[in-house]
């Protein structure tokens, strides 16, 4: 039961918030259900180096105060074999998603986050993490991470979800 | 010959001739035991005591493993405590209909356990024997998997009915006669979730524009009506929990920053009243709101429960809390204030006249019981294999 | 992980055996391997009554240490919604089994004990219990714990496993 | 106007067009993160390094949703060691064919979870994608189930087949073609378990009466000939355990008591060779023994490993022990002792120069590491989603 210990030893001392600001996502959100499934341009993974000129962020992606985790509820792909933005081996990406906004502290950005689900494997089980900062009840879809969101894949066994940079999110409340 | 001997004697003793009296009891022993009989099941009453409770393991570390435990709370020991239990897969919701002595169950399995086809199944399981009776197929890939609802299925029409709420993500119930086991047919909820009963053959669901959908039904099930309430909550800046406490015809839902709403459900369409202050002014300055999953649930003598943590932020409302609150509903008033051993996450609340309460315990999965009255510790339940007892419900 | 922790703890501290003696069990073996497909008497239930002339057994059948115990390895009945010789409702009882020889220090005897599954839900996970007096690896099938004896029943799932007595044992090495 | 604005530029961001330098980026800010790509599925290499294991968890409590998970015993953080895991349902038994790059799972399924329709396959998965590629369905109902063993499945014929052992409770053996996942034929192998490598077409099991059948097939798969050998253990008196080391055409079988037998596995036919004691005479009044689930494993130097406990008596041989005993299989000689942190119940050593020790400790079911030269205590890896790591394997 440790790791269950872990996760709601977070929740019992209320985790420290993020500074993550919210703009209009509302606005968004229909779009934003399935930002998975618009075909983003392939860039090179962001280095975490301070040469300027060159973005940056910082932190264990294997954490789960790391900056992009602000909404996350599940097991962090970082543990299981994939990483913060990629899946496990044998695994499927789900394309409908749900997204948090949050802030990256080496650059003072808030960004758009897309939680994609793993599937096609049975719980991960390692690196339990909830945070829910911006999250809401299930009838937002758009900001809930209480849904399996397998859907749209072949099984709906959920393994573990990643934190994938989608956007830049609007600044101001 | 000895080995003819011994082994004569031993068949004898498997084959039921018990050797009594001769070479094997002294003068001063009591007869042996006799053989018992193999191959007999229990069985559990038709009609399961006020004390009993459906405890849901949504088996969030193996999801195809998730259980329902029937659990006397009455008794002492876990030998007592442990009624029987039920298999629901890939966090399934139940409901309960002790009129049919049966108890649904959404669940979903993959031919291959994680992988291969996949098929979703309303499964009937009788109370008295906890396995199943009867399923019916249901639309692949659309039933509602996610954290477990106390409102993913309900029971309309006097019982004929059975409504399952879908999210794939197109929200929609689909109806389900109990009599005959069959699919009436499949009611869109665009932009709303859940099922939640109105008049005696509707249902309502809840909106991410901050009102209910309603839906009446004709008698054939198809949809005679539907109705969008006023706008009444904010999902942005005022949200609500989706989870309410039904005292009679009024469902209260609390919201995320502490109010409480109650919604009158005895007509076909929900009629929203004036909310009201959980948190008595001379606290409000802690913060205290309600969080939790199965945070709230009501008791026969008009009263709901909630589970209440303070120094409220963003991200803390499905974390749980240290207290519970009691209000008397008519009185719209706080008037128990139970402070839990650490901390709860879910609750249920049992029917009759001298209701017991329980609380999930996050920290180690245990279950604990509170005298209603007195607000008083009476004893811890675990050990009876759950994982993670996310939702819990007093038997009906 | 408290029940595993249970468990080894009684491992590692070398449970004190119990004084079973076992005597010809082995050319039986092919008989009492299927003893529970004999159909049997029914009889009434033993009370652990000290009048005299009535048979006499003692403990709590849900404690790991209960007599009939002494050759098991699984999840008592007793703690599942079943008891020490009945299976918890809706599963099925294995009509095949393996035996051990459980020494009632009531009464002084050995007493063969069918070791019956009941199958048919997955693992009960309330009082694992692990004995092994007597047990044997798998080469002699009528007395090895290590199978999951849910063979000839409708499912395979193993809930949890009882202890029936079936006859008095022969008492001489 | 405001809105339009927020939105189109919110839907810029989420389209991928990046505003960099304007209204957002300060002058001393570096440019924001650029968009991620979806969809990226990470795979393995085709070849495992000797640092990784195949770590078999049985799931007791969740038997369906058993998992092996593929750990790099090297790397320094969790993240770091696991590289990924699949699901092998109902306690089943794997082997691996770097060959082939495939590892094989025997696994069992019900259409209802742990009910309905029963179908056993054989389950192909791919070494770099942990992902099935094929499956062989089983005769239904007779593949051996019980705790993990390294020998209920076997490649022979230089790689050309594979033999699942049966246990029914009648014992047999399936043999199938790995070239054409087909299933060859059923041997039967009466009073006898299991499937041991002897000769390159062949197989031996162990029999009840202490002796083992050694089984010759025919090019085509049909029986050339078995044979039993002579007894040489008593499985009343003098039991071994069905867990043998195989060290170049020799298989050491513990017993119980402590003995090893070294069978020779060279030819058609197991020839049993003279026992050893494992326990130094000065040693043997502590009664040490071996015991324990995955108790023996072997190294590329002519060593074998096995845990041992003292103070061994009737029960105790399925437990585990404090020590891990290390032996030099040519010269009958132990050659280290190691000490464990608390406690082993199974244990697998990795190919290659530089062998490094795995113990599973049960107290928390975490695996420690330990070095075979100096028998120092490396690490523990704990933490991955384990329940019951039951048996361990370094990768081939």
């Amino acid at each position: 039961m440790k790791l269950l210990d872990k996760l709601f030893e977070q929740q019992t001392r209320h985790l420290a918030q993020r500074s993550s600001r919210r703009g209009m996502l509302k606005a968004i959100g229909g779009l934003l259900v399935g930002a998975g499934t618009i075909p983003l341009l392939p860039v090179a993974r962001a280095a975490a180096a301070d040469a300027p000129g060159r973005p940056t962020e910082k932190g264990d992606p294997a954490s789960c105060d790391y900056w992009r985790y602000c909404a996350i509820d599940g097991f962090l792909c970082s543990c299981c074999g994939g990483s913060e933005n990629t899946c496990p081996p044998g695994t499927e990406m789900s394309p409908v998603t749900w997204i948090g906004t949050c802030r990256n502290p080496a650059d003072g950005r808030n960004y758009v986050i897309s939680y994609n689900d793993c599937c096609g494997k049975s719980s991960c089980g390692a690196c339990l993490c909830q945070r829910d900062e911006g999250d809401r009840p299930l009838y937002r879809p758009d900001k809930t991470n209480d849904i399996n969101w397998c859907l749209g894949t072949t099984s709906l066994a959920y393994h573990c979800s990643t934190a994938i940079v989608v956007g830049v999110a609007f600044e101001a409340e | 010959m000895m080995i003819a001997y011994k082994s004569r004697r031993l068949l004898a003793a498997v084959t039921g001739i018990l050797l009594t009296g001769t070479a094997l009891a002294q003068q001063d022993r009591p007869p042996p035991l006799p053989i018992e009989p193999t191959g007999i099941i229990e069985t559990l009453p038709a009609a399961y005591p006020p004390s009993w409770f459906l405890v849901q393991d949504a088996g969030f570390f193996h999801m195809s493993d998730g259980k329902v435990y029937v659990i006397d709370t009455a008794a002492d020991t876990l030998a007592s405590q442990v009624k029987g239990t039920f298999n629901v897969s890939m966090i399934g919701n139940i409901t309960q209909s002790p009129e049919r002595g049966e108890i649904y169950a959404a669940e979903t399995f993959h031919t291959r356990g994680s992988r291969g086809d996949r098929i979703d199944v309303l499964t009937v399981f009788d109370q008295t024997t906890l396995a199943p009776k009867g399923e019916v197929i249901l639309p692949k890939g659309k039933r509602f998997m996610g954290m477990p609802e106390r409102y993913a299925l309900l029971i309309m029409d006097n019982g004929r009915w059975l409504g399952v709420a879908n999210f794939s993500p197109a929200t929609s119930v689909t109806l389900i006669d109990l009599d005959t086991r069959k699919i009436v047919g499949e009611i869109p909820t665009p932009g709303c979730v859940l099922v939640y009963p109105t008049g005696t053959r509707g249902f309502s669901s809840l909106c991410a524009d901050g009102r209910f959908l309603s839906t009446e039904l004709a008698a054939d099930g198809s949809v005679a009506k539907q109705t969008r309430t006023d706008v009444f909550f904010n999902s942005d800046t005022t949200p609500i929990f989706e989870h309410p406490a039904v005292i009679g015809s009024t469902a209260f839902f609390p919201s995320i920053a502490g109010l409480v709403y109650p919604v009158d459900i005895g007509g076909p369409v929900a009629k929203v009243g004036e909310p009201w202050n959980l948190v008595p002014e001379a606290e409000r300055a802690q913060k205290w709101a309600p969080a939790g999953i199965g945070l709230i649930d009501k008791d026969d003598q008009g009263r709901f429960y909630i589970i209440m943590h303070p120094d409220a932020k963003d991200g803390s409302y499905q974390g749980g809390g240290p207290e519970v609150w009691v209000y008397d509903a008519a009185a719209k008033k706080r008037v128990q204030r139970i402070k839990l051993q650490s901390w709860g996450l879910s609750l249920a609340v049992s029917r009759g006249e001298n209701p017991v309460l329980m609380v999930v315990n996050p920290a180690d999965m245990s279950l604990e019981m509170y005298n209603t009255g007195s607000g008083e510790f009476i004893k811890t339940i675990s050990g009876f294999g759950q994982e993670t007892p996310l939702m819990v419900n007093g038997s009906k």
